[in-house]
């Protein structure tokens, strides 16, 4: 059972008061994950809080406002109060709600977000909770969940539009979760593992960010993931010139929070699943060569680039939501269907044949759950990722998707962009 | 020198540019035939290296009589296991195969690898220069035509099948370029798939194919049981334990052999399965040229001479070899006599030089017939190529009863073509002598049979030579020498036409600009006397006229109302691109023969000795005596020819009218095709029909009788019946209503319910069954009460 | 044109729901992007509407009627309240009409100003359709950029008017006071600063992918239909018809201006969208042409009466309102009040094409729709 | 295979969920809370997947059946839009059915007692081998020793059970091709065609 | 205080340091967890997913049962490979879980063209209740 759960660190064990009454075996496997849990769980609701800021402060500095500036300094304090606010508001459950589901959705959508925090590698050795064998599948699985939270809240509301918003957000998630899962594939076949650690070590073997490797599946990954995430351009289900709110139009005050919690948690738990797997997650080029590998000071350091890592993918976030307009509901399946899954097919496809063409020059070794290459390889395989793969890619899906039967249902010839023309 | 798997990827690559993008993208026809030529460029340049390179690598010591193998591109194609095949020794006393107890532990699997050696690094080097001409050629033949970057395509990729054939390391490999030229042959000849003849050609070509394939299969599946392997390398090596089969006896070697000599007859279309050849004129020439000229026909003696050692441990099938190889030659020249389509006489020619080249194989001279192959690629393809290009002038006309006099309008052609000729005449100096003249030497000396079979074969082959030479200058008679049968554009509107109907001829615009060809419609107008019978068109019309086929032939041109008549064409030498390869070729259809010369340092046979070794033969006074002998006859032929076709050509009609019998053998091809296409059938329908007869009067009878009986006895168990079994029927029937009355009830259309039926029976299953394990459960559930046995009671014992 | 006329009654659609699995959606009063209190009701199969009505009249007033019982300077300030966006054009077609009733003179000063002030109100209309427009779709920085421009003419017209939302400074016979000081180099620096302003909306539209696909062949009418209807204002010259008041019938001092009148070719959501990006372009032109000519003078016509009785008689003025044609039909009859006062609002014309435009389309477009044809329900209701 | 400790009592936990859960899944009125009651007792299976070191199979299980199929229930179900409520949920043969189910489930479980000859509950299988407590080896680069479950699977799947698996694409391919045509509406297909 | 619960936690860990008297007491009782619980546990789904087959109207109930008559077997499925690996030292260990794999494809398969029919039925018919499924064609 254990064999999931890493041991404490050094110091930690020999903390006193923890030494002196608690058996080392009980320290290692059951203090320290709880510490580890907690610890977890204070940050990332804290950030969670300070990410509703962020995003509030960034917002305004695009269009343009101060943003939230009077509760503490800056509007420090803004999601303290936010929190405060919808804590101690009025619970509201609609008369003609399914009472349980109603109460049980939230929870789900919450749980859901959360648990995948177990396994994300949030720094080098220690800071990591569980390295379990299949983690990114754990990962993918347990989001999947959250659909449920969604669509049961939606349902269970009792309210056509929160009905509408939630299977619009189900069909959106449960169509995006397909190239998600596609676009990681192609970076599995560099990492050769699930476990989210071991890619972690495998790219610092490489000394090579996965990203360099797979650009589309990358961008692919990014674009499903804001999808996932219902963020705009995506954000059809809580689309408020269409549907009021979506699938909480019904919720308020906590259960409304924990809905909120849920997609931010969502948010940074993608970011950190592409930081992980496509960005290198807490390796840092050179990093090693400055700290020694292992020691807290490493481990913090470490910790410190993955979450500037994750920040600057949410920061994308943020910066795309807050610039785009918003996708058609048929046009954002359109998206799915038509470019994202071929398309990280495609990457798969064309990605599995350059490393077997790799293998055969003998650019490329496997040696265990490792791969190792050549300099010409990272030339090859970086250089083909580029040429090859992006623009093929995008060729041939241009040349698929131009023919096929747009669902715009009056047609009308592609047109000239400034038609505007001025009277002479 | 590792780069040799290069040599067939290029094609491959040049196959794949113009096969998937060419029309999607729309590329140029420059661009097409640039793509197409560069990549046989390659692979030419490639080869090349590759030869000089082989040739000095396989003079090292250890390397010597070895192919190499490249190191890249080579995998295993089909895993297998290891097995083990038992090791033949050779009683030397009787010269009988013997199983010893030992086993030779091979390993079954198959690999994908392209070597090099001696006979494919020839080939190689011959395959890619002719194809390479041809492709230059072709830009010039196919321009303008509809499926230009189609044909380029094709093209390279017969490239690419061709080269596996010859450069890969095994016979699976070779089969799959076995098949893959026969696809690209099929697909070439059917190139015009618009047109009915080619379609059925095509069919024709690939299934003929089909049954020598079948022969390979078969020889390729004894081989791989026979020696484990079915690697050349390996098979040579292991081949050294089995002891050659003397003639009469028919043992593996014959096995193989004869499956082998199957295929080959097929790819190399020899006697029984020559028909398709022909046929396959109805492709573009360039590919005439290429594929069944050049090139793929000699697959089947590229397989003979790389499988050699096998065929030398067979005598039968060396006889029959040499037998077929004679036969085909004499068969073909004759029927190429009268053929007036100049791209089918090529063809008999083809087939008659290619059985010279069995012949050759069957006698034990590989290298001769290798040689012959070399000298034939070029001064065929190089008529061929000249066809072609009369073709093309002439828009496309093919019957060479309308050219002639195309002497002053196609100098470079005729040139060119002329070589050629002499070339394939035999005429001493060039290429064509030196290897038939090679041919027909080890024939007549040749002593692995009785020495008057040799003997009895080299007066056939003779006898072809000088045929060959007749057919030959006709064809350049009729073609160049004669005086002009067609009209020159100038003199279209002269009214000089001898047809009667132009009155009512019609023009249509041909694509090539310029020039028009005038067609005479009435259909009322064709008949025999409508034509003067000045010139050979109508007598060997006349002659014709007695047959049934062209009868049909002119009832269905009746029916489109086109009756071809006098050409009005304006022939204009090809562009520069179709006649640099003429050159080109008819250059080495003259220089080609020197590599292989009987005096002084013979190198072809030298450079093959690693393959096949020949008795290194020398020339000697009889050798002499009888090139001297073929040449004068074959020289006497064709002046013959040139006399009776040029200077008189009323000889020529006359001549067909007395020699009728010969001549309508010759033109009906004898009958071999009618034989095929309906003789045999007759007799399919007719043992049908036979059948029939049989099944009408024999097996009706009893039937018939049976149901007289039948009707009697049914009379009287009808009786029976009615009174005895309805009372159990109706018995019967009540009981299945009560029943159903019964069983009904659990029909009910629910779903559950039938669900729990089937628990219920579940349920039952396992009571039933297991009841022994329910009743120690309800003892473990409920652990029994010390149950009150009965005290036996004392007194009753 | 039979699917226009044949309009099909609320109850009807409703009725027809049992008997097909089409399904009946009621957008609004509430609604966030129905710009106010429209509703419409649409006939949903799956998500593409069948077929749609507008149910109007939630903000009905009764200006109309009002006007039959006021003075002729007491109605002035109710026509701030029906296009309460563009209230200073309201403004100016009342006194317009009245003026062309007493057929009065007004000193070009005032003119020059008037149409100074018509435009920024012009700009400041079409800055809040293009935020309302964007933020509909989906784009929510354009909003607050486009507010932040339209917050500078507020700002004018607040030391102006004294008033932000219902501007009212015209009267009949020319204007209550004179510019403040400082007016000129405050609107010559809003217009020196605009164009990077809406170089900065297109870059973030006029080439987006997804602004593309959601407006480029959405609500589709062509000019014939879109005479047919009566549209007036963007949406007609959406539709390729070169159609401006200001240039048919030049009013105030328009005809010494120089501007162009922008038209588009698909009549398209984004035709349309383009046509009155451009439009601001031309305004601006316009304030900068009206500023430089700006003369001196009295602002007020010394012969304006005090009570105000136009002649006997019926008169019909219009003016290109940023939304289209504004009229007004007045009925006097000698008295201090009109007998009768209709007007012809833009906005509810334009509504009526919203049927033939969305038919066909999917719910989100409808959206889209009703953004484009910058409707006010102040000036459908009345 | 033999579970002690703290693994036992995470058993119970979820064997005992999985089976209430199992329990209310077919006796709740609405459809819904039986898909919701359906998804614990799968994820409950999952969990004990976990405990049995199957750890790709409890993912499979819950990307797939949970985050999939169950979900598809639920769409299906609110598309069906079924007033359960004021229907009975049962038919009339409840109580046998009841009294069936009761019985078989007490044959079977005879049957595990029968095979294991009264050995039922103190059949002592191997213990696992005692799994080495994982450190953290000061070189970060050195992979920890994780189950290696996902690469067997993986190795066994394309090798020996690659026929299967090529056979379970095909029907994945068939029941999607179904399933599009079963669901689509006459009029959605006059549109596409 | 902190000792007992130290002493309770490390048993549950099964740590050696626990001492062995309480720890061998407590494996024999309830924490001793083999194949026969996992094989009890699956049939107890078994058969509660048989009764909801043959009880509940509701024909999406009825193939929600039959997901959780699947489970069960795959349960067994999973216990038994990780039984084979112990008893066999890893040789056909993996087998049980991968046919566990196929199972839930072929239910995902099931399920999708189940609903797809359901669906289908109920677009023309409007009822889901199985005993309403009563005719053939219509």
């Amino acid at each position: 059972m254990y064999i999931y759960l890493l041991s404490a660190p050094i110091w930690f064990s020999k903390l006193p008061i923890l030494k002196d009454y608690l058996d080392p075996m009980v320290l290692d496997y059951l203090v320290w994950p709880l510490v580890q849990i907690g610890l977890l769980l204070f940050v990332v609701l804290t950030l969670i809080a300070y990410l509703t800021l962020a995003e509030r402060k960034i917002s305004a500095w695009i269009q343009v406002r101060i943003g939230p500036n009077r509760v503490g300094p800056q509007g420090l304090l803004q999601p303290l109060a936010d929190g405060i606010k919808l804590l101690i508001k009025e619970d509201l459950i609609p008369l003609k709600a399914d009472k349980g589901i109603f109460i049980v959705a939230p929870i789900i959508a919450m749980v859901a977000a959360l648990v995948s925090l177990a396994v994300i590698p949030w720094g080098a050795a220690w800071a990591t909770i569980s390295n379990i064998d299949v983690g990114l599948l754990f990962i993918l699985a347990v989001s999947s969940f959250g659909v449920l939270g969604i669509i049961l809240g939606g349902w269970a509301s009792n309210s056509k539009y929160a009905l509408l918003g939630a299977l619009r957000s189900a069909a959106q998630m449960v169509s995006y979760e397909v190239p998600m899962g596609l676009a990681l594939i192609g970076a599995l076949m560099f990492t050769k593992t699930l476990a989210l650690q071991d890619m972690v070590i495998n790219q610092e073997n490489l000394h090579i960010w996965n990203v360099l490797f797979q650009p589309l599946g990358f961008l692919i990954y990014l674009i499903s993931g804001i999808a996932e995430t219902n963020r705009a351009p995506f954000d059809l289900p809580e689309a408020e010139s269409e549907l009021v709110a979506g699938y909480h139009t019904e919720y308020s005050g906590f259960r409304f929070s924990l809905f909120f919690i849920a997609e931010y948690a969502s948010m940074l738990i993608i970011s950190a699943i592409a930081v992980t797997v496509f960005l290198g997650g807490w390796y840092l080029p050179g990093l090693s060569y400055i700290l020694i590998p292992g020691s807290t000071l490493f481990v913090l350091a470490s910790i410190g680039v993955f979450a500037f890592k994750t920040l600057v993918l949410l920061y994308v976030f943020f910066w795309l939501r807050w610039s785009l307009p918003r996708y058609r509901y048929d046009q954002l399946m359109e998206l799915a269907w038509k470019w994202m899954i071929p398309a990280s097919l495609a990457n798969i496809l064309l990605t599995a044949t350059i490393l077997v063409i790799a293998k055969e020059f003998g650019l490329i070794e496997s040696q265990g759950n490792f791969l190792s290459i050549s300099t010409a390889g990272y030339i090859f395989l970086i250089g083909t990722a580029f040429i090859i793969t992006v623009p093929l890619t995008w060729i041939i899906l241009g040349q698929i998707n131009a023919r096929s039967r747009d669902f715009n249902l009056r047609e009308v010839e592609p047109l000239p962009m400034n038609r505007a023309k001025k009277n002479s | 020198m590792d780069l040799i798997w290069l040599i067939p990827i290029l094609p491959l690559i040049g196959f794949l540019i113009n096969g998937l993008l060419a029309k999607r993208f729309n590329f140029s026809e420059k661009l097409i035939g640039g793509v197409g030529v560069a990549a046989v460029f390659l692979a030419f340049l490639l080869s090349l290296v590759a030869f000089f390179n082989y040739s000095s690598w396989s003079k090292q010591p250890g390397n010597q009589a070895k192919p190499y193998i490249s190191k890249t591109l080579t995998y295993t194609w089909i895993a297998g296991g290891k097995a083990s095949i038992p090791i033949n020794t050779v009683n030397t006393s009787n010269n009988t195969l013997e199983e010893t107890s030992k086993n030779n532990i091979v390993d079954l699997s198959i690999r994908w690898a392209y070597q090099i050696d001696h006979l494919s690094a020839l080939y190689a080097l011959f395959v890619t220069f002719v194809g390479l001409l041809i492709h230059i050629f072709s830009i010039g033949y196919m321009h303008s035509q509809g499926g230009f970057a189609r044909f380029f395509a094709y093209l390279n990729l017969f490239m690419f099948m061709m080269l596996t054939l010859v450069l890969g390391s095994n016979l699976l490999m070779t089969f799959v370029g076995w098949e893959g030229v026969g696809l690209c042959s099929y697909l070439l000849i059917g190139f015009y798939m618009t047109r009915k003849e080619a379609a059925e050609a095509s069919k024709k070509a690939f299934i003929i194919n089909r049954i020598g394939d079948l022969g390979f299969i078969l020889a390729i599946i004894a081989i791989f049981s026979t020696f484990g392997t079915v690697e050349y390398q390996e098979i040579a090596r292991l081949i050294e334990t089995y002891p050659v089969e003397t003639l009469g006896t028919f043992g593996v070697m014959s096995f193989i052999s004869l499956g082998l000599f199957i295929g080959a007859t097929g790819k190399s279309a020899q006697f029984p399965l020559y028909i398709w050849l022909p046929d396959a004129m109805a492709g573009p020439t360039p590919v005439s040229a290429l594929i069944h000229a050049a090139t793929m026909v000699t697959a089947g003696i590229y397989l003979l001479a790389r499988m050699n050692f096998i065929f030398e441990r067979s005598l039968t099938m060396m006889l029959i070899i040499a037998i077929i190889g004679v036969l085909t030659a004499f068969i073909a020249a004759t029927i190429a006599i009268t053929q007036k389509d100049i791209k089918k006489i090529l063809a008999y020619s083809t087939i008659s030089q290619l059985g010279f080249m069995f012949l050759s194989c069957g006698v034990g001279a590989f290298v001769a017939g290798v040689f012959h192959v070399l000298t034939h690629a070029f001064f065929k393809a190089q008529l061929f190529l000249g066809a072609g290009s009369v073709i093309h002038a002439m828009k496309d006309e093919q019957d060479i009863t309308k050219m002639g006099g195309l002497k002053k309008y196609l100098p470079t052609t005729y040139k060119t073509m002329v070589i050629s000729w002499l070339a394939i005449c035999g005429i001493a100096p060039l290429a064509g002598f030196w290897s038939k003249d090679e041919i027909l030497a080890k024939t007549f000396s040749s002593t692995i049979f009785h020495p008057v079979i040799g003997k009895f074969l080299w007066f056939l082959a003779f006898l072809t030579a000088g045929i060959t030479a007749f057919y030959m200058t006709r064809l350049m008679a009729l073609t160049f020498w004669s005086e002009q049968k067609f009209l020159g554009e100038t003199a279209s509107d002269g009214g000089e036409t001898t047809d009667d109907s132009d009155k009512e001829s019609k023009t249509e615009q041909h694509q090539g600009g310029g020039s028009f060809k005038i067609r005479a419609v009435t259909a009322g107008t064709i008949n025999t006397e409508s034509t003067s019978s000045k010139d050979p068109i109508t007598s060997d019309r006349e002659t014709n006229k007695s047959n049934a086929e062209t009868e049909v032939i002119k009832e269905q041109r009746l029916k489109i109302n086109l009756e071809p008549s006098v050409l009005v064409v304006n022939p204009k030498e090809s562009p520069l691109l179709m006649t640099l390869p003429l050159v080109i070729l008819a250059f080495f259809a003259a220089t080609a023969g020197f590599i292989g010369l009987p005096i002084g340092y013979n190198w072809i046979e030298n450079w093959l000795k690693p393959i096949a070794s020949t008795d290194t033969h020398l020339f000697g006074t009889v050798d002499i005596i009888l090139a001297l002998v073929t040449m004068i006859w074959s020289g006497a032929m064709a002046y013959f020819a040139y006399h009776i076709y040029v200077k008189k050509p009323q000889i020529a009609d006359d001549l067909a009218i007395k020699l009728k019998p010969f001549y309508q053998l010759s033109a009906n091809k004898w009958y071999w095709d009618d034989l095929l296409d309906v003789k045999l059938a007759s007799l399919i329908n007719k043992f049908n029909n036979l059948l029939g007869e049989v099944d009408r009067f024999g097996l009706d009878a009893i039937p018939n009788g049976s149901a007289l009986i039948t009707r009697g006895v049914s009379i009287l168990s009808g009786s029976m019946d009615r009174y005895g079994l309805d009372l159990l029927v109706n018995l019967i029937g009540w009981f299945t209503r009560v029943a159903s009355v019964i069983l009904r009830t659990f029909q009910t259309g629910f779903l559950n319910n039938y669900a729990l039926v089937i628990i219920i029976g579940l349920v039952i299953i396992i009571v039933g069954l297991e009841y022994q394990a329910i009743q120690e459960f309800y003892v473990y559930l409920f652990p029994a009460t010390p149950k009150i046995t009965p005290t036996p009671t004392p007194g009753i014992k | 044109m039979a699917d226009i006329t044949d309009i099909t009654d609320i109850t009807d659609i409703i009725e027809q729901e049992n008997e097909s699995n089409e399904m009946i959606l009621s957008m609004g009063p509430q609604h966030p992007s129905t710009h106010g209190v429209l509703r419409v009701v649409l006939k949903l199969d799956g998500e593409i509407v069948t077929d749609l009505d507008c149910d109007i009249g939630y903000l009905h007033r009764g200006v109309e009627k009002i006007c039959e019982h006021r003075n002729y300077q007491m109605i002035a300030p109710y026509f701030d309240r029906t296009d309460y966006i563009a209230a200073v054009s309201n403004g100016l077609c009342y006194v317009e009409t009245i003026e062309k009733a007493l057929n009065l003179e007004i000193p070009l000063r005032a003119q020059y100003l008037r149409v100074i002030l018509v435009e920024l109100n012009r700009l400041s209309s079409h800055l809040l359709w293009l935020a309302t427009h964007a933020l509909d779709i989906g784009a929510v920085t354009v909003f607050l950029w486009a507010f932040r421009e339209r917050e500078e003419i507020l700002k004018i017209f607040e030391n102006f008017f004294g008033a932000r939302l219902t501007c009212h400074a015209f009267r009949i016979g020319g204007m209550t006071y004179d510019a403040y000081d400082g007016f000129q180099a405050q609107v010559k620096s809003f217009c020196d600063r605009f164009p990077k302003c809406l170089e900065d909306y297109e870059t973030l539209l006029n080439t987006n992918r997804i602004w593309l696909s959601r407006t480029v062949g959405i609500g589709i009418i062509s000019s014939d239909d879109a005479i047919n209807i009566g549209l007036t204002g963007p949406p007609l010259r959406g539709s390729g018809v070169e159609w401006d008041i200001r240039k048919a019938h030049p009013y105030e001092c328009y005809s010494d201006l120089e501007f162009d009148i922008p038209y588009g070719e698909n009549g398209d959501t984004y035709d349309r969208y383009l046509v009155r990006m451009e439009e601001m372009r031309q305004s601006r032109r316009i304030i900068l042409q009206a500023l430089e000519k700006l003369p001196d003078g009295e602002v007020m016509a010394p012969k304006a009466p005090k009570t105000v009785k136009p002649p006997i008689g019926e008169y019909y003025h219009s003016i290109e309102s940023p939304k289209g044609e504004l009229g007004i039909y007045l009925v006097s009859d000698g008295s201090a009040q009109p007998a009768r006062l209709r007007i012809r609002p833009p906005s509810f014309v334009n509504l009526q094409a919203l049927r033939q435009m969305a038919i066909g389309h999917l719910v989100a477009d409808v959206v889209a729709i009703i953004g484009t044809l910058d409707i006010v329900l102040g000036e459908i209701d009345r | 295979m033999r579970l002690v400790g703290l693994e036992a009592v995470i058993f119970y936990l979820f064997a005992v969920v999985a089976i209430l859960f199992a329990i209310f899944m077919i006796t709740a009125r609405s459809a819904v809370h039986s898909a919701l009651f359906l998804i614990s007792t799968l994820v409950a299976s999952a969990g004990l997947y976990f405990l049995l070191q199957a750890e790709f199979v409890a993912g499979v299980q819950i990307l797939i059946y949970v985050g999939g199929v169950l979900v598809l229930f639920i769409f299906v179900i609110m598309l069906v839009n079924i007033k359960e409520e004021d229907t009975k949920i049962f038919n009339r043969q409840i109580l046998i059915a009841s009294i069936l189910s009761f019985f078989l489930g007490l044959g079977i479980i005879a049957i595990l007692l029968q095979t294991q000859k009264g050995n039922f509950f103190t059949l002592v299988s191997p213990l696992p081998p005692k799994i080495e407590q994982v450190q953290n080896s000061p070189n970060i680069s050195q992979s920890h020793n994780i189950s290696q479950n996902t690469i067997k699977i993986g190795q066994e799947l394309y090798t020996r059970a690659v026929l299967p698996f090529e056979i379970a694409s095909l029907v994945l391919l068939v029941a999607i091709v179904g399933a599009v045509r079963l669901a689509r509406e006459r009029k959605q297909e006059k549109i596409y065609d | 205080m902190i000792n007992l619960l130290n002493h309770i936690l490390l048993i549950l860990l099964q740590s050696e340091a626990a001492s062995s008297g309480v720890k061998e007491r407590l494996l024999e009782g309830l924490f001793n967890v083999n194949i026969n619980n996992f094989l009890v546990l699956s049939s107890l789904l078994f058969v509660i997913g048989i009764a909801g087959v043959l009880t509940r109207r509701n024909v999406i109930v009825i193939f929600m049962s039959i997901e959780l008559i699947l489970n069960a077997v795959n349960i067994n499925l999973v216990a038994f490979s990780r039984y084979w690996f112990l008893q066999s030292e890893g040789k056909n260990a993996y087998m049980g879980e991968i046919f566990t794999i196929f199972v839930i494809v072929v239910a995902a398969a099931e399920a999708v063209v189940g609903l797809g029919i359901i669906i289908a039925y109920y677009r023309n018919k409007e009822t889901v209740a199985v005993d309403e499924i009563d005719l053939m064609k219509w």
